[in-house]
């Protein structure tokens, strides 16, 4: 079998030039970055990284219960990915979400109450870790069904080429999950109406244990727009700066040529596919370089950072203790937040209320009285 | 009032909630150029154009739940599945996301839309192509499913399903399509309030001897088997249940307390089939009433023949009906058929 | 006779049965390298080899269709689909396919194959994977679906699955899979007679008040509420379907003929649920013996919240199994709870 | 909208070299091709056609009923198609079968029957028009649901492979199958599991009234292999050579190389979709050119078997006389072919009997005695 843990051949190259030329060729170096969103992606990528510890520790100690997938190793897409997208663009995700909920701008305290299902989620305690969701910042939804999202977003977009608006859709999905039938329907029907619509595949070389090589006939999977003629690229997802500059350039040139894009960013998952799962399909030595600093999105950063004289031991420890404190803050209010309440079972099943619908708990006759 | 066909009732109404609300689209196969498979949707890309009539690949999970997704962000789309055999290539984004989208989600957005598809059997078109699976949709908490037999009720529920928040499922049926029925001289008008209300059953015949249960076509045909069984003395209730989900078992319970007996036709297989759940409701809410026990009157359970006599033999009928009714009342001893 | 998991119990059956019989092969998701979510195939994969355990890529009606193609030309594939709720991808191939090639071409060629597949909820899972939708593949003529209860009717039933020329769907339980029981000592013989009849359930024990019926995870839970009740003098006969199509009516009519009342307990929605086929059968089989309705205890109707409070009230359970029974039987005045 | 009438660009020109090193050029002129089988290419197209003629007039005459799609306009496809075959290779097909159960083998008289519903009929009266099947043919099968051949053709093909064999799977389908979520999850497992299929895309511009343009992204639809690896040749479906020569090309190459191959081959539908098509979605135009002699697979091959001498007027009108009885036959063996007993209605509900299984007529009651 292949080593699917090396990253795919001219990927790290690969890196579009992008809309914002005042950041032109900044994957290289740090150009004219700005110092404070230096650190502003840096912080970020930081408290996604101790958020989903802690969500793992959380659920160890049972706080947490479902299933329940980290965003490990992709800190850097998800920060970069976001930061592409306007405020009112909206975004569609698969199950292992948590990270992209948050740089939604869905409040972290309120992300953690929904993993711990109390009646202060993010949905009110009824998603649970695959199913963060707000009207308000526009994330649409995590969703359990692989594939389930992609319709969705591609229904999302049809909704603003309808109305002439200019917003995008933003669709994230794993790897596997573009050997599903819907990923095909989706895509052709996107390009087909000329919907807004950004596919982004995170390619962390693997399903749950399978790998792209054994799933993907095309396992170049930015190559697989060409089915349909969307034009596709792909990025390092270890380096937010890319991420950013890639992603905002197709967001954009989604908006203004009103037509989908596909963006591949590989990086590699650090952990098991899910909280509970030991990860013994991949030896030692593969974990050890998933893991590894020269792979780790953030250590990436910050050595740049730390290069480029923007962090600094001290900023370093200033950070670290703002993100720790932020994220304790999070399991504290998630911890006393309330359980939802019984008497609710029956509030959201419709929409509309309609006579004779059934709110019958399960020793409750058919008939009443 | 004017006589129609059910068809008819159904394209206009369609026409006329296009013209009420531009939020509502059609979306479908085959719907826009080629006017729908069983022309329902006829004239419609002509006078709203292509932005509001969109001739879908075939791609049912695709444009299911692009429709999905468009409701969640206020659009009303009203969608076309061409039979409810092909629904099952669409049924994990409608019963995995349209009908979960709302209370997963904690309330947070509804899912506005409706999915118009056709049943039926007894068109030789075999075994793919000639299952009634609503079963499968009325089964699901945070779906509707309407059923509608006449072209009144067919116009007034499709009016009521577009203007509902929650995902309709919107059963028509090949065999009703050409059947005609009275309206009122306004369906048709945009402006118009015959809308049906959403989960209510309806005697649609009185009688005293047993209560006769049925929906969609068979709602039909069970009014035909009381006018035949009427000429032999036969006195029996027709009650139509209109909507599946949500199911009004009052209504039927109520009748067969007054009739002390029931029968229930439908097109579907008996075991498991819809006529499942109203035996086991009427047995739990008129037990005490109940004089013979119900019997239902379903197709044959196989893979359906498209032979012809193999068919016809495989699906309940008039005949079947009447036989299972004068059994149940020649039990009770209140007549020998 | 050794005492297994139910998860143990299919793994090596499943072995047995590869050892048995070059054409059986095992497919799906993550059951090779991953060993399966559940690891039901745990070691398969060392033992046998990429040719006969094939790890497919996500895309449930690709690969549930190739088995199905395969099965045509006499392989005997055992498909496992992670839990029941992604069967819903595959349904078409499952219904429209597998379930129709016999009897659509004239019984020329069959279609050996089984889907092995968990459902069961109370896992915190949420609204998509929580469902127990068994119900559909129970509806389908053509297919045939078990749902064992203990690890010696798992294995029995296995067997008997891989061996029948028919679909067969094979219903496991997510809340069954650390469940022990005894087992035959030669259950893991590839040469083995332990080879369950399909279409029987059984009264798995006795009792003289009322019948309760249930399967698959609720009919351990059933004997747990019948060990219960009996504390409090009731005598609670259970019956465990096994089999969902074909369905065993006599066996549970015969039981409630016996004692007068029966419940059903089921993992599913009550409204078109497995119970309801059930309570129209024995109010039709038993109309005469039956001293109060049966009653049906099942989820709450809604999507299944992720929240463990919410989560815990709409299940079933063996207070609310206990609460109907005692109600019933004081509807039929034998007692009052 | 674009004319989609009009062939592909650059489809006729191409036209694959062949491993049937005797035919080689073939399309252009008529090579060293033998008279006699040519003149069999001619009389089996001729005969789908008129077998074709008869099948609409039968339903027309209500003696054939439920959907009913004809082969007409594709008749060099079928025949070239089926002719590239070896007898052992197994073919499934969509719901527009009737051309390739007759080339595939079986007999037209049972064929018919299955028309009429008969039990002589190939399926026994079970499937009707869509669902021709004969196990001794390899014929395995006419599927009325768009793309549900596509799985169990890849399977069939993986049980070939998992045993060794040499034979190859064809999988038929239409232009419009290509855009449903199987297509996708079908080809993507045959190239990833190496297996012996291939899949032919009868192009002919619509689905019933959608055309190409309106329904693919990529209208070029051999082109939509690339995001399997998977090889995809167009060829110009109106000619028997032609297709021959490319088919025969693609089924040797997907039995010693143990791949799929995707093959497609456009011409014009020359009716409605199905019998009861009125067909007013195209202009009065655009239907005679559809079925002008120039478009038409018969007409062309009749000139070109003309203009060399290797059909003349005796032979033609010889032909025309043996084929019109041949089908005058089977219709009349159709006709009368006894109807099905009913009380078969329960033999092929399961191939396994088990006890409990449901035997019950729509009047029966649940519990017989
Ligand atoms: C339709 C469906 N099939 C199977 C699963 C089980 N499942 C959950 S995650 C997963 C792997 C997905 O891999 P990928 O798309 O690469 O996403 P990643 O988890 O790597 O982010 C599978 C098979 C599912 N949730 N839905
Ligand atoms: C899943 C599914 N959706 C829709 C249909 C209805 N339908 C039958 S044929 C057809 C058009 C198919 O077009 P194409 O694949 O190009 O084949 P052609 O009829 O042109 O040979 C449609 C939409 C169906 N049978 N199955
Ligand atoms: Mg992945
Ligand atoms: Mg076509």
């Amino acid at each position: 079998m292949a080593d699917t843990t090396a990253k795919p051949k001219g990927a790290a190259a690969r890196s579009s030039g992008t809309r914002r030329r005042a950041r032109k060729n900044t994957s290289a170096g740090l150009g004219d970055e700005k110092p404070e969103s230096l650190l502003d992606y840096y912080r970020r990528m930081l408290f996604i990284r101790r958020f989903e510890e802690r969500t793992a520790q959380a659920y160890t100690q049972a706080r947490i219960g479902g299933y329940c997938h980290l965003n490990l190793g992709e800190e850097a897409t998800v920060v970069g990915l976001l930061d592409a997208m306007r405020q009112d663009d909206y975004l569609f995700t698969n199950y292992r979400d948590h990270g992209y909920a948050i740089e939604k701008g869905m409040d972290p305290k309120r992300v953690m109450a929904e993993l711990y299902g109390r009646s202060d989620g993010v949905s009110k305690g009824w998603g649970g870790s695959m199913h963060m969701y707000d009207t308000e910042t526009r994330m649409l939804g995590g969703y359990g069904i692989v594939g389930g999202q992609l319709p969705l977003a591609t229904g999302a977009a049809l909704a603003i080429s309808y109305r002439g608006g200019d917003e995008v859709v933003v669709c994230q999905m794993g790897d596997g999950t573009t050997n599903i039938g819907a990923w095909h329907e989706s895509l052709n029907i996107a390009k087909l109406w000329n919907l807004p619509v950004v596919f982004v595949v995170i390619n962390n070389f693997t399903g749950m244990g399978t790998t792209v090589d054994m799933s993907s006939a095309e396992p170049e999977l930015h190559k697989r727009g060409s089915a349909f003629r969307i034009e596709g690229v792909r990025v390092d997802g270890r380096d937010v700066l890319a991420v950013r500059d890639t992603a905002a350039e197709l967001v954009e040139r989604a908006r203004t040529e009103q037509t989908p894009f596909l963006l591949e960013a590989w990086s590699h998952r650090q952990k098991g596919h899910s909280v509970v799962d030991p990860a013994k399909y991949r030896t030692e030595e593969q974990w050890e370089e998933a893991r590894a600093d020269e792979n780790d999105p953030i250590a990436l950063f910050d050595a740049k950072l730390t290069e480029a004289g923007v962090l600094t031991d001290e900023l370093r420890e200033e950070i670290a203790a703002s993100v720790k404190a932020e994220v304790a803050e999070a399991a504290d209010f998630a911890e006393n937040s309330p359980l939802p309440d019984v008497s609710t079972l029956f509030d959201y099943t419709y929409a509309t209320p309609v006579p004779n619908e059934s709110r019958r708990m399960p020793a409750d006759p058919v008939f009443a009285e | 009032m004017s006589v129609i066909t059910y068809r008819q009732a159904l394209r206009d109404t369609l026409r006329a909630e296009m013209v009420r609300d531009e939020n509502v689209l059609v979306m479908g196969e085959e719907i826009g150029v080629f006017e729908g498979s069983y022309k329902i949707t006829e004239g419609l890309l002509k006078e709203f154009g292509p932005r509001r009539v969109k001739d879908t690949p075939i791609a049912e999970e695709g444009f299911v739940g692009a429709a999905i997704g468009a409701a969640m962000l206020g659009l009303r789309p009203v969608v076309e599945l061409m039979t409810i055999n092909f629904s099952l290539i669409a049924i994990d984004q409608i019963i995995n996301h349209a009908a979960k989208i709302y209370g997963m989600f904690g309330g947070q957005t509804s899912v506005p839309m409706v999915i118009r598809t056709p049943g039926g059997g007894g068109q030789q078109l075999g075994a793919t192509h000639s299952q009634n699976i609503e079963l499968f949709y009325s089964f699901i908490p945070g779906l509707k499913v309407l059923a509608p037999s006449t072209p009144a009720e067919a116009s007034a529920m499709l009016r009521a399903a577009i203007r509902d928040d929650d995902p309709v499922l919107f059963l028509e049926n090949l065999g009703l399509y050409n059947s005609k029925g009275e309206v009122p001289e306004d369906y048709a008008q945009p402006e118009n309030d015959n809308v049906a209300t959403i989960g209510r059953a309806a005697v649609t015949r009185e009688g005293s001897d047993i209560t006769l249960i049925g929906y969609s076509r068979m709602a039909t045909v069970a009014t035909r088997v009381a006018e035949k069984l009427a000429e032999e003395d036969i006195s029996v209730e027709v009650v139509d249940l209109r909507s599946l989900r949500p199911l009004d078992r009052q209504t039927f319970v109520d009748s067969v307390k007054k009739t002390g007996a029931a029968v229930v036709c439908e097109d579907d297989w008996l075991t498991y089939g819809i006529g499942a759940e109203i035996a086991a409701s009427i047995q739990e809410g008129a037990f005490d009433y109940l004089d013979a026990p119900v019997r239902r009157v379903a197709m044959a359970e196989v893979p359906m023949p498209y032979a012809k006599p193999l068919e016809t033999a495989a699906l309940p009928s008039i005949e079947s009906i009447s036989t299972a009714i004068k059994e149940t009342l020649s039990a009770v001893g209140k007549r020998v058929g």
